[in-house]
């Protein structure tokens, strides 16, 4: 066990020398968020109206940003072979890798989001209910994002690419978490999208692993 | 003992190799000799299990590496074109990470001779982006006195070292084939005498 | 003096908690950019005597690969 | 005019420079912001429509003044830096961001704050709130933007040009906000009018002004002289000064350290 370990350490130690990666996502997150007001109208009532929908876009925008961290470094440098060649399981070694990204770059966007919310002038349930799906929700992006990285991390342009590739994918999230927090604004019960989003992200924990392996191989030969 | 058997590799619609065989005993050093892009480092790549051939196959000790990849991986060190040490981290960082992931455990002084050996005294605890590409290297290089493995796959060893550091390689090559190594290595410059005895196996350039 | 007692000076016309918060946290920003500042200072100039120390080093290590070849 | 100026292109002068003013902004602001703010707070008199949380207006107002003069500030010195390729100037302007930044947020949180009672909500998308906002993302740019070259002398440059692009929009961005909010004049904020300033609620106002600039140029003389150590690490001065430094702090420390041993 202490060889993933290992990694995780490795990777959380990378993170903090490299802050400004971390940041940015983060602050366009707030400046898409913010764009919104002037671009829309500042009343407080349409705000909360297009809220869900404002925050949950923008975390999918900022997540593909901070995607692409996720393995660049460790192919162009060599590091990736390594990985495969020290033997261990490499869909274990990305599930690591993920759960490390995810904690480095969706944890702050939880703590971001109460900010978000007095932006949007959501209620208390209603950030209750956005905190749940984003909690449910950042993890099953992270991991079907890596399963794209992993495509596409070879190629040079990989970016936008990368944002074609996985927003389509995205789109069931959106629509479950966006409606599970509109259902809160209405005091109405919201745990069978919640349920969904579960379901997605128990899939995805199950399955992506292996598939993030074999995209890696993929992109490696 | 490694062997290839009717390896075919291809690139971008140009066939690099086709039907290559080979066999390297333990205790051979074999020199992979051809022009640029003959296809030496594929070859290379082929026989760690990086890339796989499009026919033919590589065993180990009679096991094919594709299938029971940890037991070879195990006794196996690959020096690539990439240095596999992450820029932001300090050379003493990268290679205690990477020692832990091959499951090698080494005291810190163990390290700080070995970068010494390769000349890197004082610059330890540099972030190895401030390092020159050569010196990293030559981190990179410094993981094979670390690293207690039989089958050594180096791809152009010798292209960041100074007089001394070939010198130095060359002898630790024979020592390891001394002691019942296998080595598998492509250089620019011939090798010299102090490299020892070892066998020639030339890849022609096809159009 | 403005208000009657210390304690409608605290209670501060019923606004207690905004005014204590933005003064707190005025002050907090502004000690926290300061400290920053010269916990920085501090660090530079023993960087400054680490990076010295490992010229010394380097140069005493080539004299030595002179002196041994 | 500039003769005087030049010398201290030079960095060791300019290190020498911040030394001697530093002592006399930390007196400065503590001074001033120590009376401003007894005064605002205890002696000033209320506001007849909002009664003491008017009172935060003696942070507010400095700070969202001064917030926008330290991006102006940096911009002349980007300017400075740009014309005359001075490269103290460059890095007194990197050495000012942080501290603009600071400034905006303090302007952001206290107006909030200020903004609660009045309009019920923490946030209200007000224009002057809305600018301070930009203005803050405008400083978090320049920042990032110096954070991401390696070569500092090539980051000073490129932040230099971001400084001045920012301070060309600032009132483009000032005008379309005020404009885009009495637009949406309809929806349901209440404007609330400036407070009247009688005299003697205005001069606590100007003292903790003086007191914030001087807090400013304070801590921005403390990280230009961060900066310059920074980038003329390899000088011999700076090497003399580190071990000097270094020096007199063991002393310190074996002196309090033989002292609690004494007693």
């Amino acid at each position: 066990m202490s060889l993933y370990h290992g990694i995780f350490k490795r990777d959380m130690q990378i993170a903090f020398k490299q802050k400004a990666e971390l940041v940015q996502p983060l602050m366009f997150l707030l400046m898409v968020v913010t764009l919104f007001p002037l671009g829309v109208s500042p009343s407080p009532d349409t705000l909360q109206r297009i809220g869900p929908g404002v925050i949950w876009i923008a975390a999918i925008l900022s997540s593909l940003m901070a995607m692409e961290r996720l393995f660049r470094d460790d192919f162009q440098d060599g590091s990736l072979e390594q990985y495969i060649l020290s033997g261990m399981a490499l869909p274990a070694v990305s599930a690591v890798k993920v759960a490390a990204h995810w904690l480095v770059s969706f944890v702050p966007l939880l703590l971001l989001s109460p900010l978000l919310a007095m932006f949007l002038n959501l209620t208390v349930d209603m950030y209750v209910a956005l905190v749940l799906t984003l909690l449910l929700g950042t993890p099953l992006l992270s991991l079907i994002g890596a399963i794209a990285v992993g495509l596409t991390v070879g190629l040079q342009k990989g970016g936008v690419l990368l944002a074609l590739l996985l927003i389509p994918v995205f789109i069931p999230l959106l629509i479950f978490a966006t409606s599970a927090v509109d259902s809160a604004a209405l005091q109405l019960p919201y745990h069978a999208q919640l349920a969904i989003i579960a379901a997605m992200l128990l899939l995805a924990t199950a399955l992506a692993p292996f598939a993030i392996a074999y995209s890696l191989k993929v992109s490696q030969n | 003992m490694l062997e290839a058997c009717g390896l075919t590799c291809s690139k971008r619609d140009r066939t690099l190799f086709e039907g290559l065989s080979l066999v390297i005993n333990a205790g051979e050093l074999l020199y992979l000799r051809g022009p640029n892009g003959a296809g030496k480092t594929s070859l290379l790549r082929i026989l760690t299990a990086l890339n796989e051939p499009e026919l033919g196959t590589v065993l180990y000790n009679g096991i094919d590496i594709s299938k029971d990849k940890s037991g070879y991986y195990q006794a196996l060190f690959y020096l690539g074109h990439k240095s596999g040490t992450n820029g932001s981290l300090s050379a003493l960082d990268n290679l205690s990470f990477w020692l832990a992931q091959h499951k090698v455990s080494v005291d810190v002084n163990a390290l700080y001779d070995v970068l010494e050996k390769v000349g890197l005294v004082g610059l330890e605890d540099v972030p190895v982006r401030y390092l020159s590409a050569g010196q990293q290297r030559r981190v990179a290089l410094s993981r094979l006195w670390l690293k207690p493995a039989k089958v050594w796959i180096l791809d152009e060893p010798f292209t960041a070292l100074d007089v001394k550091g070939i010198h130095m390689l060359e002898s630790s090559m024979k020592d390891h084939v001394a002691k019942g190594g296998l080595i598998v290595t492509t250089s620019h410059q011939p090798l010299s005498e102090t490299a020892g005895k070892h066998r020639v196996f030339d890849l022609e350039y096809r159009f | 003096m403005q208000f009657d007692s210390f304690a409608a000076f605290i209670n501060m016309g019923g606004y207690a908690f905004y005014v204590w918060l933005s003064f707190g946290v005025t002050f907090v920003a502004m000690g926290i950019i300061a400290i920053q500042s010269f916990i920085k200072h501090q660090n530079l100039l023993k960087q400054v005597v680490v990076e010295q120390e490992r010229k010394a080093r380097i140069k005493r290590a080539r004299k030595q690969q002179q002196a041994s070849t | 005019m500039w003769k005087w100026l030049h010398p201290y292109a030079k960095t060791e002068r300019a290190y020498q420079l911040c030394l001697t003013l530093q002592p006399w902004f930390w007196a400065g602001a503590l001074l001033c912001l120590s009376i401003g703010t007894v005064w605002g707070l205890a002696f000033a008199p209320q506001d007849y429509q909002q009664g003491d949380s008017f009172r935060i207006i003696y942070i507010h107002v400095p700070s969202a003044i001064l917030s926008m003069g330290t991006y102006v500030a940096m911009a002349i010195a980007a300017l400075v830096g740009m014309v005359w390729q001075w490269r103290t100037a460059y890095m007194s302007m990197i050495a000012m961001a942080p501290i603009g930044a600071v400034m905006t947020f303090i302007a952001l949180f206290t107006g909030a704050a200020w903004g609660k009672p009045m309009w019920g909500a923490w946030w209200v998308w007000d224009a002057r709130l809305t600018s301070e906002l930009i203005l803050l993302f405008l400083y978090m740019g320049v920042i990032a933007l110096y954070g991401a070259f390696e070569d500092k002398q090539q980051a000073g440059k490129a932040a230099g040009v971001m400084a001045l692009v920012g301070v060309v929009n600032i009132p483009i961005i000032h005008y379309s906000v005020e404009w885009w909010n009495t637009l949406h004049q309809g929806a349901t904020i209440s404007k609330f009018d400036n407070p009247s300033i009688a005299p003697e609620m205005l001069w606590p106002l100007l003292i903790n002004l003086l007191g914030f600039a001087f807090f400013i140029g304070a801590v921005t003389t403390v990280r230009l002289r961060n900066e310059i150590v920074l980038r003329e690490m390899h000088r011999p001065w700076v090497q003399t000064l580190a071990k000097q430094q270094l020096a007199n702090t063991q002393q310190k420390r074996a002196a309090n350290q033989n002292m609690t041993e004494g007693n």
